[in-house]
């Protein structure tokens, strides 16, 4: 279940897939939510355990089930294990999750035995900010004693961070105020920043942070993300200049292939089709 | 009790908690310990108390929140994983002084008005805040529950939390790690609330509590506090407890009090009894955001209602058919009888 | 898996337990992992391994042991709270060399034969022995599962079991105790076995196992474990584990194989499904104290059968129809759907 | 519910109470396993959770509901709270206890929260040798790395030890290697042994041991077990012979009540009309 450390994406920039059709796949009737949801679902190949919130999460658990990865099993911080919902859910916690669910398990057990045990594949997280070393602020923007705007703070983010054997992070800006060199606080800390306090890390960390603009991916301990894809008619000097740190960028940078139409018909047929979060 | 106080240890004396001096406690076989909610939060909630409200977007007892806001309890410390609109409206209320959680925030709809404000801009007042990440919340319960004087997780390394916390702190382990060298791993320390509130499906009059779907942190929460007040749909015969012993989550010697309170966990919802109310959630972060509204707001649908029947009342019989759910039976098991 | 070696920990790279190298897991999607209880030892327990074995009393995973009885494993460890009949089986056939548990009996019912001849008197040879409480036991398979350095408990102040066993030590509690001094505690290390086999009264083909009465310590041992065999009176549709998700002890992620074995818990029982064997318990201390006719009972119903169908059919149908019990149903409860 | 101090009978040797009569209902028509259980009966009085083995702990425990603690709860090892058995059971874990309880708990949370929570007011427990601290041995005779015999251990003993507010004994023999100086092992410490080890107890120990001779008694750290209470026709150099330490004997030494006719028909004919237990 490896994947090429700098090469995360379908088509290699120098391969000979056809990314003329493939940038035309990517016209503007292709929404945000589609393209990233699409992106992330491939990055999910092979993977057997994702720990997702709603929204682009389960999006992409959902194609990657129905593609890449048919075994894939979605598990909520609210301890909900194979759940087979009859509607699309609005929360982690949504009624519909628990009817029909293979499992639902007390919050210590899902918290202790299963992430902190090993058993989660992926975790995805959003941030605020994120940091080169894929560290992320879900706390606040400026001082915690007396924040400018006060975020909702950790909730399971710290754990899935320290005990999934790797998170993917979907950043919808990719500006560099979010991608910053410094965070104002650091709610979730990858493996470095742990390692820097004298604890063994369990897990990875971030390996991806898919945006609009492209993928930025690291492989564990001691490694910056850099980019390793770029989503067609992207540059490269793009990326950086829309990062606050000095973005490294992977010698075998690749192209990122547009959703591809049966990509687009799952998700909008299949997925979500009264569109509650392909907005 | 005959033990030397000098050595006992955890929750102050837990056998306090049932020595029948606060007139609701067993003696008599089988103890009858429904209460109304006025009662419930009379008898367990006094100024400066740590309350815990435990529920996890699912059964959040929101009756019990609106009960202590009308009875006007101040100074209090809440203890709530996922600090949400029944918090905003305590803080509103000015019940709390203290805020004991890991997530701030309207679900995934939106901001808490109130909270922020208390926060960022000390308006009207400070909150004193003392923040975790969930499962160093649950690890908290635990240890209370468990009387340990402090629980390991494998949280926090690298975190600012430990730099704003002073709770969280790091123990080193007297077993080698994987690599041969000594190894250190965060721990956290016990919580054990004055009082702390559940909302259930149903329980019986003694306190024997079932609960399906999400179960979150509530047996730990009640098990770690040295009162326990359990809020039900409804109270049901023993037979119907008793058919299904694995399903009692919260045994009735952990239970000081029952108090039986349908639709009390509105906004929130009861697995099989009535769905979310997520209009009122997305509805929440405006409401909040103004304080003239939030007030008004207050002032409708709290202390302008006597109870939560008043409040459920009034919010009609129509809005309640919206909320419905329809049937999905677990299927029976067999717990055999000897022949 | 793109984890740096060196800085995992706990059970050694869980990651690779559902890797598909063993060609029994995942990838397709809904799994099937049922397999034969000889095709399940023949894969997951190898000469030299940790080996769990759990149930408390009830569904004891006794077929699971016969198995490995015929198989000839050698110089296991077994790790079992209740070191009882299975434990003196597979002592006297040879398979085990080290023993971690906290009770070695025959139940309530008198001695282990076997067992007291190889530690009283290392007859036939030298049994180790690592010795702890029920919550110690308890408290090393929570350590395992969530992958802790240690797990904090109150017991063992003044025993001389520390002295026994060097694996059980103290930590200096970082917070100040009640009386504002330094506080200690014993803690116990984790238990990560090679593989864990619970027995279970149902399951999914994927291996969502649902248990009912005593449910002991077995979701603990199968979480702790590398890999994780559950045995089950019977495997059901998808929608019977559905109708109730809360019953489901263990889900599917912990599990890597499902063996179909009715009445594989003899002479332990199932609620619900045949009752506890008491006769055979009772005659088993003069059987275990008699080397001969140990070796005997091992020949004629473990060696001399060819599985536990055999052994089940050996006892017969009117043996069978006295251990039956009747009906006693849980009443269903509503999980609700959306309408 | 505090019992005074030295005082734990019913009858004290010095009132007016029918002690002549009460020692002839102790006539040889009542069996030892009568005697113990309806004495240990009444020292429940009270109590409102009791953690129990099967046997004469829950003959006591059983008749102490119908008596002087009505509203005591029976706690079983397993995992049974609340139970309402249609047959007496023959184990902790028998399928009548669970059958109709009001819960079944994991173990972790019968021992973590339960016990170790400080739930429960009493537990009984047996053992091979006890001394005058009331600490207990239940798993060896001879030395422990090759013992004369090898016993079952602690199971939960150890627990029970640390974390019940109180524990009551329950011997059948009463000599002196049972009663003895030096325990061979000691399995379950007492909070003297606990404190001196560095560890603070929760509970006060051993504060009752119930034998066909009388009673011994102590109330919590830094206290030995006295004589406190004999049975009619036993004096107090009786039992300190049978005794293997120099056993101290209270002050107000008091004379047990023999089981009254409506205890001995309740334990006959309501809690255990098979005599199972009661041989």
């Amino acid at each position: 279940m490896t994947t090429p450390a700098a090469n995360p994406a379908a088509t290699s920039a120098g391969s000979t897939a056809p990314a003329t059709s493939a940038a035309s796949a990517a016209s503007p009737d292709v929404t945000s939510s589609e393209l990233l949801s699409a992106v992330a679902a491939r990055e999910l190949a092979g993977r057997r355990t994702v720990f997702a919130g709603i929204g682009l999460p389960t999006l992409a658990a959902s194609l990657a089930h129905l593609t890449v990865a048919p075994g894939l099993e979605v598990v909520y911080e609210s301890g909900v294990c194979g759940a087979h919902p009859s509607h699309l859910p609005e929360t982690i916690a949504d009624a519909v999750l628990i009817t029909d669910a293979e499992a639902v398990i007390p919050m210590p057990t899902l918290f202790g035995s299963v992430l902190q045990g090993g058993h989660i594949d992926v975790g995805f997280l959003g941030a605020a900010q994120i940091d080169k070393w894929g560290n992320l602020n879900s706390s606040v923007i400026g001082d915690w004693h007396r924040p400018r705007a006060r975020l909702p703070g950790s909730g399971g983010a710290n754990e899935v961070m320290a005990n999934a054997a790797e998170v993917f992070v979907v950043m919808r800006r990719h500006d560099p105020r979010s991608f910053t060199e410094k965070l104002d606080f650091c709610t979730s800390p990858g493996p470095d920043r742990a390692l820097a306090d004298g604890i063994r890390p369990l897990g990875a960390g971030v390996t991806r942070v898919i945006t609009e603009l492209g993928i930025l991916a690291r492989e564990g301990v001691g490694e910056e993300l850099r980019l390793a894809a770029l989503h067609p008619g992207v540059t490269a000097e793009d990326v950086r200049a829309a990062t606050g740190w000095d973005l490294q960028v992977a010698g075998d940078l690749s192209v990122i292939e547009p959703p591809t139409e049966s990509e687009l018909a799952l998700l909008r047929e299949d997925v979500d089709p009264e569109r509650v979060y392909l907005r | 009790m005959a033990v030397e106080s000098a050595v006992t240890n955890g929750p102050a004396d837990r056998t306090d908690r049932t020595d029948g001096t606060d007139g609701t406690r067993r003696g008599d076989s089988p103890a009858d310990k429904t209460v109304t909610m006025r009662e419930a939060v009379a008898a367990y909630v006094h100024d400066g108390d740590t309350v815990s409200l435990e529920g996890f977007t699912h059964l959040i007892p929101t009756a019990a929140g609106h009960e202590i806001i009308r009875q006007g309890r101040r100074d209090l410390t809440v203890v709530r994983m996922t600090a949400d609109i029944v918090v905003d409206q305590m803080l509103a209320a000015g019940c709390v002084s203290r805020l004991v959680s890991s997530f701030v925030g309207n679900s995934s709809a939106g901001s808490l008005g109130e909270l922020r404000r208390r926060v960022e801009h000390a308006d009207p007042e400070p909150l004193a805040f003392e923040e975790y990440s969930h499962y160093g919340m649950i690890c908290r319960y635990i240890a209370g529950a468990q009387r340990l004087p402090f629980y390991p997780l494998r949280s926090y390394g690298g975190s600012d939390l430990p730099g704003v916390n002073p709770a969280l702190r790091k123990v080193t382990s007297p077993y080698p790690g994987p690599d041969g060298e000594s190894e250190e791993i965060y721990v956290v320390p016990p919580v054990n609330p004055d009082v702390t509130f559940v909302h259930a499906q149903r329980a019986d009059r003694s306190g024997n509590t079932q609960v399906w779907g999400l179960t979150g942190v509530q047996a730990e929460a009640v098990y770690a506090a040295r009162k326990a007040v359990v809020v039900v749909e409804e109270v049901v015969e023993d037979e119907v407890v008793r058919s299904d012993p694995n399903r009692t989550l919260i045994p009735a010697h952990a239970v000081d009090a029952v108090v039986v309170c349908p639709r009390g966990a509105h906004p929130s919802f009861a697995q099989g009894y009535y769905d979310r109310d997520n209009a009122f959630y997305r509805s929440w972060s405006a409401i909040s955001k103004d304080k003239e509204r939030l007030t008004a707001w207050l002032a409708e649908w709290v202390h302008g209602t006597a109870d939560h029947a008043e409040y459920v009342a009034k919010l009609g019989e129509e809005f309640w058919e919206g909320l419905a759910v329809g049937e999905a039976m677990s299927r029976p098991v067999n717990y055999g009888r000897r022949l």
